[in-house]
């Protein structure tokens, strides 16, 4: 049959979907029964879209493959942030031939009041399937199923209503932060500024992609790293605290006289990974704060005896990725401490990412995540580049090869001995 | 003959600023917020420095959601709380209230409505995951079937905080493994090396950069047919997939090939041990849409493992780097083969180097 | 001068060593001291050549260099087991321009009687310098200092002792073994036996250097590993057990009255590996024997309350070296127990040693230790060749790595549970 | 004319039967040990499971012993023990007599012949190393110097059981360490590549294996004057002197360039911590005979920070490991340099993949 007749047929008649039909058994929420809702939704402009979609869908579950491929579909005045595709059983399922998503970014931190939600419904009905995630793994509101043709004008309300593309492609990805400060007492920073401060200084390099592969930033508002910097960013921000934690003794002895000695000791004194805790025989702790490695574990088992301490601030740790190409890597810590609380203080971060991401433009290969090329070209070569002073918090423990030339060793810890010194010196001042 | 309409030039807005939308009791004590307990199942309360409480409900959704399932939300949100939402990476929505009393009814709306309360503490969160069939371009699976179906058998631990810690499980679609780490992932593993069109090869893909994208080297470029090409050295060849991407005619993916592999121990958080990639546990698990059985049957095996045996607070991988992995696959009952040596860069320091062994 | 009168006057004159004078003095007994002892005995052969020896030595204090080069030596019906040393600067210091070594194997365990040691220091003064060290790096009595034409008179008379030369070269090694059944409460098996029933059993390796590079046993009692088996041999053997360890809780109380609960808590509880430790409130101590190591911590520190338990037996680790040429390796483990009780366990241990200097022999590159070999074929393969099955006591975790080609994971699985089956077949059998 | 003599073929008898040379109550109990203690440093006393007891006092020695001094220690064992003795890897004897009342006049008699007792339990144990000047064909330094000089200024820490636990040092006379891995080890660090005497190459060197024992694959084949010698890529290499041993003429040492770095943390033992490697601590001091006092002064910082710090049974490593490496450099005093941060195969996972840090 011809494709109008084709198109026809898909509007007067619902595609079987035996197998996806299995997938609205059972207690939890059921996207299929979701996306049947806006098929079924007849007076709506999506509803033959999503007939063909859930046919399309069917064939992928009977096959066992997936049926779209990629292409080009951008906004004017933009490269990237549109997620083109098109389907390749358009001859079958014509009605959804296009099915483009619109990533976009979400406030920070992920709040919404029904009416922003709703007004983003009335949007996506208009122009879209009226298929939505929050949040796709890149931290965007997924506006999932739009036409070539639909595309610009949804991105044009959107947009109007203050909202704006997220990154896709070899570009700076969409951020994430966590609920931190908003609602949380390990939070170490303000995320949201800092979220917002650092993105919404790069968005040239979001909205046109010229780098050589993907760049992403997460801010997590303690270690407990709730938004998965460490593993899932090129650049995570990281609260912590350099001073002692905040011990309430009365509530230390509560918590042992609610759970017991033994399991006290067992599940906290015990599992503390720097043995930085001892509980004394009055049922007092003592806090080795030297050798506290802000693990969170004890501040998350008695949230109300311990805290953070006061002098606060983030650690930044660099190359994080999923496997393509070398296998999967955990960022490094490369600024064990920076403060952010002054208006100053947030312009250096700021300018250490341009630094970072200047570097990575110049140096890396392409399709290279930064983490790859620290490896490349080594961590003192890396370091270099980017103007950081080795640091012992960067590593788990130093150089266990002799294989190194080192006959620069005492140039190069004179330099370590000077900036100590200019360091003393500046503290002595600041106090 | 009118002039083109000038297109509309984007307001380059970048991130939002959450404030508008933010509900007031965190707006009023932003920064300020002194500890916290869970109630119950899906309920948190805050209690900031000044004495404010502010009250959130957790619910699970399906991640890929219908506006009409949207508006459902915030018809509850305007009815039983405050009209102010928040959604978490694991795609649950929260509800934040000012007032203990609009608790238990907020509970009964999102539970009549479907959406099951929990996700909060030693619970096992939503999955997070892919896009899979139903919008990726390399999809080796559906995870929100995979994750419809799992969710299903584990419901009850998702809204009961019966674990010794929280259990964060992913998915993936594709070796790339967009998911991530998880304390239970199950990922997409491809066990033949790509179908190659010769016929596309040269036409669609920059062999050049489909050559340097291999891993392992296995692609090199070859004249097939009297066509300029591509061909893979299928002793080299670890079936990554990772051709298939920047070269579609390079398909990884099979009926019978696409395999599914379910691994533990992944962590992201720096809680007591540093965070750590999760190891393999089962291969070629078969892709059987639409409901997984034999990956449900699996993941069902190692939660409950973990559920009985490990001690209060201990991660999936920290409750099996303490009883072994011997002993992780004697409870499990799986089997334990040379698949489970690493071989890749860096394997040697994954070697047990020492007499510390577990019996 | 020629080389005649500069012996005459080595002879009649007695080198000024200035720098080594400086080693005689301080608390520490002073090899130096005993140098000179050697080259003031006149009445003895050997005093010319030490006063060259310390002549020599002086002179590499003087030009911070080293003064010997090597060549070929050895005794007849042996390749190696002597470490040839002839003098770069034997126009100054002739006589003692040969200084070689005999590497003598000892006693199991350096055992020794004075009667030994007296018989040993006769054939030395006699045909050798004077000068012994208990022991070389490699395990062996060093016998330094022998002229090339002397050599093959002190081997002899050495060897009708009852004593063997060692190894050299690219051959089996001398092994070493801890003092263990002898006089050490941890010791798991019979340190001896398996010494002297594995390296016995392949002395055709070690005096005819035929191998790819230097193979080394040792051989340790408990996984204290006193003679740094893991790290310092080919082929380590280190006792363990099987069963739950031993605790005499009256002496776990006694401990605890002794030290105070807050410290064993820090000193013992905390400091277990793998947290398979709880005191009690009744401070006796609860034992996770399924999740302990056998670190040996509790029982180092609590030697009276704590025992191996009585199903004892041997763990093997294959590879550990030292830095040439990828670096320093540890051992892996790839025998997590063996029993070594009967004779037949005994000759399974043999056999063992037998394949694995067999794989060596024909798999391993020249100059690549075993642990290089496996490294460079990957543990899979090295597993297959010696016909030893996977155990995940061999890694710290299963792979993180998702590149590998897995289709045949069903069958391999297979493997493993006809393999299991078995085991407890036999298990049953044996019960 | 007589035939020439045959040669005595020789006995190959490996390794001796210990038993003839080993103290009755060895032999007795040989299996049987119960329990053990230290009544003070240098002594241990050793329970059999029928109550025997044996009572042993280490002393230690030069190591490198003229047969004077092995007299010596024979006299002292047949007049003041039972005539059994036997020695440790690391070169202390040991002697052991069947009652208490041996051990005081025993201890007397080896101090005033000059060897001190101690080297027990919780001590610095004499130094564990290699042949040096004296006897080796390629050192950089001389072991027996370095060790006389540090044990000189340690010999309180040997005789005395005032450590938080052992402390094993260790030397080595060039980078292939034969010394092995110690709390604190003094290791021969090169700091130029091989200076070439392109004369002797050909005659002395197999070309072809020296190439192949280069770890970084900096040398190559060459013509040099004519002559076919071999040539080092100076910026590829790592000065380690691997090529020095096969090829003589390839010298790696020099008055000037031959340097000592200190390490630290290296443990063999399985207690508590899996076995580890060593750690860079300083490079670059001068290989400064007859008596090091440039080392000597590092190694004195490292061990009484480590005595004044460290947790009982905390190693060295360990301690290290609790207190984090800042710390450890700050209570030494020492510079952390690019060079502290590794860069050979698997440097990698020598990062810190964490937020765990130490202030």
């Amino acid at each position: 049959m011809t494709s109008d007749d084709a198109l026809k047929t898909a509007q007067s008649q619902k595609h079987a979907t035996p197998l996806l039909d299995e997938l609205e058994t059972g207690p939890w929420p059921s996207f299929v029964t979701g996306l049947k809702r806006l098929r079924d939704a007849e007076d709506r402009p999506f509803a033959p879209m999503m007939n063909d979609l859930l046919g399309q869908l069917e064939h992928s579950y009977e096959e066992r493959k997936g049926f779209w491929k990629g292409g080009t579909v951008s906004v004017f005045g933009y490269g990237g942030g549109v997620i083109p595709r098109f389907s390749e059983v358009a001859d079958q399922f014509p009605a959804s031939k296009e099915f483009h998503t619109l990533r976009i970014q979400p406030p920070a931190g992920y709040h919404y009041t029904t009416e922003l939600l709703r007004q983003m419904c009335d949007v996506w009905e208009k122009h879209g399937s009226g298929l939505i995630a929050f949040h796709g793994q890149s931290g965007d509101i997924m506006f999932q199923g739009c036409s070539t043709e639909n595309t610009q004008k949804a991105f044009d309300e959107f947009n109007e209503m203050g909202l704006d593309l997220g990154g896709a492609g070899p570009a700076l990805r969409t951020s994430m932060s966590c609920v931190g400060h908003a609602r949380c007492e390990k939070s170490c920073y303000d995320e949201v500024k800092a979220h917002r401060t650092v993105i919404n200084s790069f968005l040239d390099e979001m909205h046109r992609p010229a780098l050589p592969y993907k760049f992403k930033f997460k801010f997590s508002g303690c270690p407990n790293d709730c938004v998965n910097a460490i593993h899932r960013s090129d650049f995570a921000v990281l609260g912590t605290w350099r001073d002692a934690m905040k011990v309430n003794q009365d509530e230390v002895k509560a918590y042992v006289v609610a759970h017991g000695r033994k399991y006290t000791i067992d599940s906290v004194i015990a599992m503390c990974p720097t043995r930085a805790l001892s509980l004394n025989d009055d049922d007092t702790l003592d806090v080795d704060n030297k050798s506290c490695v802000r693990c969170m574990h004890c501040l998350n088992v008695m949230p109300k005896a311990l805290h953070p301490g006061d002098d606060r601030g983030v650690s930044i740790l660099l190359g994080g990725k999923r496997s393509l190409k070398v296998g999967d890597l955990m960022g490094t810590m490369i600024i064990p401490f920076m403060k952010l609380e002054t208006d100053e203080e947030f312009d250096a971060l700021v300018e250490f990412a341009r630094k970072l991401i200047d570097f990575f433009a110049e140096n890396a290969l392409e399709h290279e995540r930064i983490g790859e090329c620290m490896d490349r070209i080594g961590l003192p070569a890396f370091l270099e580049a980017i103007g950081v002073a080795p640091d012992p918090n960067m590593v788990n423990h130093p150089r266990t090869s002799s294989y190194v030339r080192t006959d620069d060793f005492t140039a190069e810890a004179e330099k370590y001995f000077e900036r100590k010194a200019r360091e003393a010196d500046l503290t002595v001042a600041g106090d | 003959m009118n002039a083109p309409a000038q297109p509309r030039r984007p307001i380059e807005s970048g991130v939002p600023d959450p404030f508008p939308f933010m509900h007031p009791l965190m707006k009023k004590n932003y920064g300020n917020w002194d500890w916290h307990d869970r109630p119950r199942p899906g309920v948190l309360r805050h209690v900031a420095r000044n004495g404010d409480e502010i009250w959130t409900v957790k619910a699970g959704t399906q991640r890929q959601m219908d506006v009409f399932s949207v508006r459902k939300l915030c018809e509850i949100a305007d009815t039983f709380a405050e009209g102010y939402v928040r959604f978490t990476t694991r795609s649950n929505i929260e509800f934040m209230v000012s007032t203990q009393d609009k608790v238990e009814p907020l509970i009964d709306a999102l539970t009549s409505a479907g959406f099951p309360v929990g996700g909060t503490g030693n619970s096992v969160s939503m999955i997070s995951h892919t896009q899979g069939w139903l919008h990726c371009d390399i999809p080796g699976t559906d995870a929100s079937g995979v994750v419809k179906s799992l969710m299903d058998m584990m419901y009850d631990e998702f809204i009961k905080e019966e674990m010794p810690n929280r259990v964060k499980i992913t998915t993936s679609c594709c070796q790339i493994n967009c998911g991530g780490q998880g304390d239970i992932s199950i990922n997409v593993q491809y066990t033949k090396p790509p179908k190659i069109n010769h016929d596309l090869v040269s036409k669609i893909c920059e062999r050049p950069a489909v050559v340097a994208r291999c891993p392992v080297a296995a692609i090199r470029p070859a004249m097939v047919n009297g066509k300029p090409s591509l061909e893979v050295d299928e002793q080299k060849c670890v079936c990554c997939g990772a051709c298939y991407p920047p070269c579609p005619p390079m398909q990884i993916n099979g009926a019978d090939s696409t395999k599914i592999a379910v691994w533990v121990g992944g962590k992201h958080s720096n809680a007591r041990s540093k965070p750590s990639f999760h190891k393999l546990v089962v291969a070629n698990l078969p892709n059987n849409a639409p409901r997984w059985p034999e990956v449900a049957e699996v993941v069902r095996k190692i939660l409950y493992a973990y559920k009985d045996n490990a001690k209060d607070w201990e991660r999936m991988g920290e409750w099996i780097e303490r009883i072994g992995w011997p002993r992780f696959f004697e409870l499990t009952g799986f089997a334990f083969t040379k698949h489970h040596l690493d071989t890749w860069t860096g394997s040697r320091k994954t070697m047990n180097m020492s007499a510390h062994v577990h019996f």
